[in-house]
């Protein structure tokens, strides 16, 4: 007995020893491209599928658009959004109902398979099809049905007039699948286990919660790709984060807070990058009756209540645009006279909030912290000029997922602060749907014919025209009070050139070396 | 005897993970409607109430439960809102960062409080056992994310000997296992101190010292041995807490364990992740509570399985 | 002190234990010295037997401990002249110490289980003292210990050498004890009361087994005891200690005979004997046959059995049988003796009839009344006195409160009727009146006692049990509470059930004995008939395991001429099988 | 000395513990525990820093301190007065919206430590009544309470109230909440365990054989018994919430603005850990400084409480 029980433990010593040391060798590094060869970039999240069209996440897409193909890109030249080639050379529409893409014929998948328009036909039937797909609920709604002209020629025509088709094939679930690998009989889950793409980083391999890593496909149809080695690190500590851009353990660090900027430009090895941005900050106001706001004086009395230049300056440490506006100037159709200019009268919203006899009258304003940059210290700063205006203001900080089932269950406060982002045009104000989410008991008869009205604009002016007119009705009658629109602060290494890009997307090939 | 034991870890399992899952299932229920979270702002309500009815969350929730148990019964163990696959794969994808940093920790708590343990244990009232215990109540008084903030700061950024975040290397482990093993370390030496002076007071210590042999004997042989069952109660108790439970360590270190998992998964109301994550750890939980039990055994001849 | 030579010590021989005016004085914590023992004047020789005797407190245990430098930390010794088996024992350095302990002087201490490492093979225990004394080998270790453990009279001594302390009887444990302090061939051997944590039974084995090893060896034997049975029994001669002072040292036979301290008298005459009908059945008084015929007795049972249900592991529990069947039936103004070994069922049967536990069938009648049926008889009439005067007795109440609690909240009593029956209740028991505001970690351990005696009786019963009242409590102590309890009865007229392991106790008190074993009346009658002429072997077995206090009637002292017949050690005495 | 034991003639007595009955104190128990925490250093240590802190705590309002809340743009990241730049108006500088960190922190006690102590007691007090009830009665309902309990513990703590948050919400009332449904089972085990121990005491058969009631039997002979453990265990328990309250406060389920505690201090300060290293140091310190006092508090308490007999 003695004896076997010495053997018992020297085996379960022996055992403990090697229980450790098996997840130990399962998570040493797969063989590495040297680091010179190799663009780290840190996110704040995980990436979280694979599959382009399940997630609605920047980080994710981000990832993702160096496996995989556009069929159309969107550049940012001068600030001004325009489509260029991607996987189809050339499109055209003279209806804006039926459109013909011209596909490249020299792509290849990266199982050497070559690229076809069966491709693009799969890539969005399967959207539209399974309503699972997150991004089934947005792309591709207006598409009736795809027509495969040729083996490098597609058809889509459209249910009506869709002057933004475009738009759909770039973000999420834009990006094109391979039939052949998908259409199997193991099926998707298989397939995203490691899957293929157009693109030029082939999957190597996705430690979740960690990191995807990419290596070079020199096979890719655009040239040989610049880096041997991509991977996209998820770094969700902000702290953490900047440590690692100081350190030189990643070349591209997103979202570092404005407090860290001296820090991270006076380290010699790192600079800071900011840039426009696809998003921005609104006050939406819950104007139903037995609120405070439920009266324009006091609504109007907000908003002139706040000082938009200090909070973009001092919260935001300048890295921000003081707005009243909902779109930033990139995006169609947003309306450039909401402008923060003479926007600031607290001697008038003090007036107005007496007028309407709400002195000291409790209001609360929601927000989420730390979902956008600053979002709550700006929301603070709020806050504090509405105690200014005479009322009794409050903030309530709710945690993201809390804040969004108050949001949609309707128990937010008088006032709450939304960074709406990732639009890619103006014309999303109008969805009286979508309205009804952020704004269930605002309406205004002509912001609903208006609605109406967009889809027959004849022309592109036109289209814009009312969306202007759209956003001056609702900022007007204070249903949303723009605050600001946040610039993205990235860290990039100096042995690297980035300079950013509107739609957040860090695409390898646009990083270069030094 | 290991069989029997066994068994019984078998029959303790059901219920035990048959309630847990049950409580799991009410809470999340409870904080409302995922899809809220999972849709693009830009997508309607009429968007949202298909997607609801994708997923069957219109059922009842009885309904859901149900449906949801018979498929684990048949293997099935739900799709992820968030990640949109099988939530089992996603999970167990997880499991030997969070193990590896588990075991890290230990060692690193053993190694530090053992000895430490011991030495103040026969240093009674001494300067060495004031440093232990001023050492051990500051080790548990400080927050465990400051701690991993300075070790960065200090050992990533200032000194840069190791690296800030991440997983691969071995260097990687060292300053997670470090945060997570310096706070356990200071309840565990607190506790080999008081059963150490506990089993040193023992009539059996007595016999031994009259035996006249040497002192370290005495102290390695008969009274460590004994002393060790609280050790391994405690040791067995962090290490269940750490399974699941270094979700703020995991998230200052960028550690891909099963803490940041779950936390996201909370975050985004992923039944099917949050569901199978306890699960996992429930089930890990009642293995180390078992290997607990076999390792009882072989300190102790005395405790039968 | 005076430094006399010992009278009675073999002359012309070296001791192997020599100690003139030692002393041991323990450090106050806030200043000053707390005495030990004081002025301690000690020879132990080869081939004899020295009992140190006293009680709780008079330093017998701090004497023996200093041989081996086992004291607590702090402590200090000192003495004019400290020898043991040559060596001086006031220059040893820790080195010394250790070369010193285990192959010169081995102990044997009270409690064998806690003294035994619990994870450590019982081969290990003994091998290393084999290893560190002797240099054996270990091929040479395992046959030497085998060899020992089968001198100790254990039975298959080879398998033992692989099982654990648990696996153990008391008795097995306390010759392994034996064994691992006879290991390094010591010189001398203390034995701290190496029977007091053993059954009656297994205590006459043991001791007699450190007679014979002495007698084999030739080893000088310290044995401390509070047992004065014990000292007449084995000792050659005997020290008599109280409050750290030696109060008397002489030939075992003088000491009884003719003792000089009052104090050394007066626990002699406490000392239990065998009842002398065990020895002459002739003496016996006849039963009084009218008490049968005296109408319904106060309480009987009927046929009670109760199973008691252990938790036990997870495939199922346990059920022991507790009580089997028991029926009995006591007079009003008797006392009932209850005897039998630990896990006869004695506490159970006592659980029952005072209403802790039901009984799974059979009837309690209480006056005729089942106290477990519809028409329950009044429950304050029976009373209890428990074991343990600490445990008995709330920590976190005043005596006041403890006393008066069975009076009931019915009752309503104000404050000063409350405070009024509690005083009056404690100069019943013989406690001073100004005691009822105290806690019971204030009083000591036989006012302590005193107070449970006092709650039972505020309700007036007419039954009283008491449980093992007194073998928690010093020998002087247990004799007070026993003529606390004689008196009592008289006065109260009490019925009393009187439950001990002390067989002569029990035979003092009680007019009925009843023998319990295994949950089973073995035996019931008056007491002279049961001790006098025992029907069952087990009741048999009890009495022979009485120590008689008397060091002419020795069962285990031998002329040392007949040596070589005293060598031989009993084999069968341990051949019960290990618990498992 | 031996002539005078011959002479002695007194029965031997059992040694009593010398009481003055005539003089003792009514207000006993509290003279002894002060007696006893003054002769324990780290006892008297952690009493003294926690007086103060609560002191601190219940005076907040009247000290000469800057409003907690006040925002100024133009005194933002001051530092401590004893560094350069720093003011006396700000004795531990400001943080990035300029308000004071002195007052934010003794404001934050107050959060803190009602969050600390509230949550204990309610989860103490569930604990008792459950841990009495499946003691007590056992049978099915010790059965049943007994494996919630198994199921909850086996979920790791930090997740478990993670999971709850997202129901209850977040704020100063629900947090108490979240905890107290997290720690019952702590204390439900405790009380069980210890009512376990204590019904076979010989003094509980005695109060049984007396025929007291089972709200006396709870009351008198149970609960002074049980509680000690409880009260130990609860007092360490409430520095354990502090810092439980930082944890969730970092993973952004803790007390929310405008309500201040030190935990999202902590946790909010952490990214100015480089450049404005006294945003959550101070706070930090305080937390500390709380605990460690709590775990020597608790700690004497043990020793104090756990003897039975003293």
């Amino acid at each position: 007995m003695s004896a076997t029980r010495r053997q018992i433990l020297k085996f379960a010593s022996i055992g403990m020893a090697a229980s450790m040391l098996l997840p130990m060798a399962l998570t040493t590094a797969a063989r590495a491209a040297p680091r010179s060869e190799t663009l780290i970039i840190a996110q704040g999240n995980d990436i979280l599928s694979l599959d382009p069209a399940n997630h609605e996440n920047n980080s994710t897409e981000s990832g993702l658009i160096n496996i995989y193909d556009y069929l159309v890109r969107k550049e940012f030249p001068n600030g001004e959004m325009t489509f260029v080639p991607g996987l189809a050379k050339s499109w055209k529409s003279d209806d804006l109902i039926t459109w013909e893409f011209e596909l490249r014929d020299d792509v290849k998948w990266h199982d050497g398979t070559p690229f076809t328009a069966d491709d693009v036909k799969f890539t969005i039937e399967r959207v539209k099809a399974d309503q699972k797909l997150l991004s089934s609920a947005v792309k591709f709604r207006t598409v009736e049905q795809v027509n495969v002209l040729g083996p490098h020629r597609v058809q889509v025509v459209t249910s009506r007039r869709d002057p933004l088709l475009l738009h759909n094939f770039v973000g999420n679930g834009g990006l094109i699948l391979p039939k052949h690998a998908l259409e199997t009989p193991e099926g998707a889950e298989k397939f995203f286990a490691k899957p293929i793409g157009t693109g030029p980083y082939r999957f190597t391999e996705w430690r979740k919660g960690d990191r995807l890593v990419l290596e070079r496909n020199p096979e890719w149809w655009e040239g040989t790709p610049h880096w041997e080695s991509v991977i996209v690190r998820a770094i969700p500590e902000t702290t953490t984060r900047v440590a690692e851009a100081l350190t030189g353990g990643v070349d591209i660090a997103v979202n570092i807070p404005p407090e860290d900027i001296t820090r991270v430009e006076q380290n010699p090895d790192t600079g800071i990058i900011s840039f426009n941005i696809a998003r921005n900050f609104a006050l939406h106001v819950r104007n139903e009756d037995g609120k405070v706001t439920s009266d324009p004086r006091v609504r109007e009395a907000i908003d002139l209540a706040i000082n938009r230049k200090e909070i973009a300056e001092i919260v935001a440490e300048g890295y921000a645009t003081p707005t009243r506006g909902l779109f930033p100037a990139e995006i169609p159709g947003n309306n450039p006279d909401l402008t923060a200019e003479n926007a600031f009268d607290p001697e008038r919203a003090r007036k107005l909030i007496e007028e309407a006899g709400v002195v000291g009258a409790p209001i609360k304003l929601s927000t989420p912290s730390g979902r956008w940059t600053k979002d709550r210290e700006v929301s603070e700063a709020i806050v504090g000029y509405l105690q200014d205006a005479g009322l009794d203001a409050q903030i309530e900080v709710q945690e993201w997922s809390v804040y969004n089932s108050r949001r949609d269950a309707d128990t937010l406060g008088e006032l709450y602060l939304w960074g709406m982002g990732s639009y890619t045009d103006a014309s999303v104000i109008l969805n009286l749907a979508l309205l009804r989410r952020f704004n269930p008991h605002w309406t205004n008869e002509e912001f609903v014919s208006l609605s109406k009205e967009i889809d027959q604009a004849p022309t592109e002016e036109a289209r814009q025209a009312i969306l202007r007119r759209a956003q001056e009705i609702i900022t007007g009658d204070r249903a949303r009070i723009g605050i600001l629109y946040p610039k993205a602060i990235h860290s990039v290494n100096n042995r690297v050139n980035f300079a950013g890009r509107f739609d957040e997307m860090i695409p390898a090939e646009q990083v270069r070396r030094k | 005897m290991i069989l029997t034991a066994f068994g019984r870890l078998l029959l303790q399992a059901v219920p035990v993970l048959f309630t847990v899952s049950l409580i799991v299932f009410i809470l999340v229920f409870l904080a409302g409607d995922p899809t809220v979270m999972m849709i693009p702002d830009d997508a309607t309500e009429a968007d949202r109430l298909a997607l609801v009815a994708a997923w069957g969350l219109d059922q009842p929730p009885h309904v859901q439960y149900l449906r949801y148990m018979s498929n684990i019964l048949s293997g099935d163990f739900g799709t992820s809102y968030s990640y949109g696959t099988s939530a089992l794969p996603i999970v167990l994808d997880r499991l030997p960062a969070t193990l590896l940093l588990t075991a890290a920790a230990m060692v690193v708590a053993i190694a530090i409080a053992v000895p430490a343990g011991i030495l103040a244990a026969l240093n009674r009232n001494s300067a060495i056992d004031l440093a232990v215990s001023g050492a051990s109540v500051l080790g548990k008084a400080m927050p465990n994310f400051w701690v991993g903030i300075m070790l960065i700061l200090i050992f990533g950024v200032q000194l840069r000997l190791l690296p800030v975040s991440g997983s691969g290397t071995f260097a990687h482990l060292i300053l997670p296992a470090v945060t997570l093993g310096t706070a356990f370390a200071a309840d565990l030496a607190k506790l080999v101190r008081a059963s150490m002076l506990e089993t040193l007071g023992q009539d059996y210590i007595r016999t031994a010292y009259a035996k006249g042999i040497p002192d370290w004997i005495v102290i390695g042989k008969h009274a460590l041995r004994n002393a060790a069952i609280p050790t391994v109660t405690m040791t067995s108790l962090n290490v269940i807490a750490l399974l699941g439970g270094a979700l703020v360590t995991e998230t200052v270190f960028a550690w891909p364990g099963l803490g940041q998992l779950i936390v996201n998964a909370i975050y985004t109301k992923d039944m099917a992740v949050i569901q199978i994550a306890v699960f996992v750890i429930t089930v890990m939980t009642l293995l180390v509570n078992f290997g607990t039990d076999i390792v009882y055994r072989l300190i102790d001849p005395r405790i039968r399985l | 002190m005076s430094t006399q030579a010992i009278p009675n010590s073999p002359a012309g021989k070296e001791p192997v234990l020599r100690y003139r005016n030692a002393s041991v004085v323990l450090p106050r914590p806030r200043g000053g010295d707390l005495p030990l023992i004081r002025g301690v004047d000690l020879d132990v020789y080869r081939n004899e037997i020295v009992a140190l005797v006293g009680e709780s407190g008079s330093g017998k245990t701090m004497t023996a401990l200093s041989t081996l430098r086992l004291l607590p930390q702090n402590a200090r010794f000192s003495a004019d002249e400290a020898v043991l088996n040559g060596h001086d024992l006031r220059s040893l350095n820790a080195r010394g110490w250790r070369a010193l302990r285990g192959s010169h002087v081995g102990i044997v201490f009270q409690e064998p289980l806690s003294s035994l490492n619990p994870v450590l093979t019982i081969g290990d225990q003994i091998g290393e003292v084999l290893y560190h004394k002797r240099g054996l080998s270990r091929r040479q270790r395992r046959a030497e210990a085998t060899d020992l453990l089968a001198r100790m009279g254990l039975a298959r001594p080879a398998q033992l050498l692989d099982e654990y302390p648990f696996q153990l009887s008391g008795g097995m444990r306390q010759r392994v004890m034996l064994a691992i302090a006879m290991a390094g061939e010591p010189a001398l051997l203390i034995a701290d009361e190496p029977t007091t944590a053993l059954d009656n039974s297994v205590q006459a084995q043991v001791l007699e087994l450190i007679v014979s090893t002495a007698a084999d060896t030739g080893v000088g034997v310290l044995m401390i005891t509070h047992d004065l049975s014990v000292v007449a029994q084995v000792a050659d001669r005997v020290a008599v200690m109280r409050h750290g002072e030696m109060v008397e040292t002489g030939d075992v036979r003088e000491v009884f005979r003719a003792p000089k301290a009052a104090y050394t008298r007066h626990l002699i005459d406490l000392a239990p004997r065998i009842p002398a009908v065990v020895r002459d059945p002739a003496t016996a008084q006849t039963p009084p046959a009218a008490d049968a015929a005296a109408g319904t007795p106060l309480l009987e049972l009927r046929n009670v059995t109760k199973h008691y249900v252990q938790p036990g592991n997870f495939w199922g529990s346990r059920t022991t049988l507790a009580l089997d069947n028991v029926s009995l039936s006591l007079a009003e103004g008797k006392t009932l003796g209850l005897v039998g070994e630990s896990g006869s069922g004695k506490s159970s049967l006592a659980r029952i009839i005072i209403g802790l536990s039901k009984p799974d069938s059979g009837a309690v009648l209480f006056d005729g009344r089942d106290l477990f049926g519809p028409e329950q008889a009044r429950r304050s009439d029976v009373q209890i006195v428990f074991q343990d005067p600490l445990s008995s007795l709330n920590p976190r109440m005043r005596i006041v409160d403890i006393v008066t609690e069975p009076l009931g909240e019915k009752q309503r009593l104000t404050r000063d009727q409350r405070r009024h029956e509690a005083e009056t209740l404690l100069e019943t028991v013989g406690l001073p009146r100004h005691m009822i505001s105290r806690f019971p970690h204030e009083l000591s351990g036989g006012q302590r006692q005193r107070v449970g005696i006092a709650r039972a009786l505020s309700v007036r019963p007419r039954l009283l049990i008491c449980d093992e009242p007194v073998s928690a409590l010093d020998v002087s102590v247990q004799a007070e509470i026993i003529a606390l309890l004689q008196r009592l009865r008289e006065e109260f007229r009490l019925t009393t059930i009187f439950i001990a392991h002390g067989l002569d106790s029990v035979y003092a008190v009680s007019d009925d004995i009843v023998v319990l074993e295994k949950g089973r009346v073995v035996e019931h009658g008056h007491r002279d008939t049961v001790f006098g002429s025992p029907q069952h072997p087990y009741t048999r077995k009890l009495i022979d395991a009485i120590l008689d206090s008397d060091p002419d009637n020795s069962r285990f002292k031998r002329d040392k001429a007949d040596y070589p017949q005293a060598a031989r050690v009993s084999t069968q005495l341990e051949q019960t099988s290990p618990i498992i | 000395m031996t002539q005078s034991l011959m002479t002695d003639t007194r029965l031997p007595k059992d040694t009593e513990p010398y009481v003055d009955d005539a003089h003792r104190q009514p207000a006993r128990p509290l003279r002894d525990f002060l007696a006893s925490l003054l002769s324990s250093k780290s006892g008297l240590v952690g009493a003294v820093l926690l007086a103060a802190i609560v002191l601190i705590t219940l005076s907040a309002d009247i000290l000469p301190i800057a409003d907690p809340q006040k925002r100024s743009l133009s005194t933002r990241y001051l530092p401590p007065v004893w560094l350069e730049r720093g003011v006396i108006a700000h004795p531990l500088g400001t943080d990035g919206q300029g308000r004071d960190i002195l007052a934010r922190i003794i404001h934050g006690a107050r959060s803190s430590v009602i969050v600390g102590v509230s949550a204990v007691l309610l989860s103490g007090i569930l604990g008792l009544v459950l841990g009495l009830l499946a003691g007590l009665r056992g049978g099915v309902i010790d059965l049943v309470l007994m494996r919630l309990v198994d199921a909850i513990l086996a979920i790791p703590a930090m997740l478990f109230m993670l999971v709850v948050a997202l129901v209850v919400g977040s704020g100063i009332a629900p947090l108490i909440v979240v905890i107290a449904l997290t720690n019952w089972v702590v204390y439900t085990r405790i009380v069980r365990a210890e009512v376990l121990r204590v019904k076979d005491l010989e003094f509980v058969a005695a109060a049984r054989v007396s025929r007291v009631r089972v709200t006396t039997l709870i009351l008198r002979h149970l609960l002074p018994n049980i509680l000690p453990a409880v009260v130990v265990v609860a007092t360490l328990n409430v520095g354990t919430v502090i810092l439980t309250e930082s944890s969730l406060s970092f993973l952004g389920f803790g007390i929310q603005p405008p309500q201040i505690s030190w935990g999202q201090m902590l946790a909010d300060g952490r990214q100015q850990l480089a450049t404005s290293w006294w945003i959550s140091t101070f706070p930090g310190i305080a937390l500390t400084m709380t605990v460690f006092s709590i775990i020597l508090l608790g700690d004497w308490l043990r020793d104090y409480l756990d003897p039975r007999l003293p």
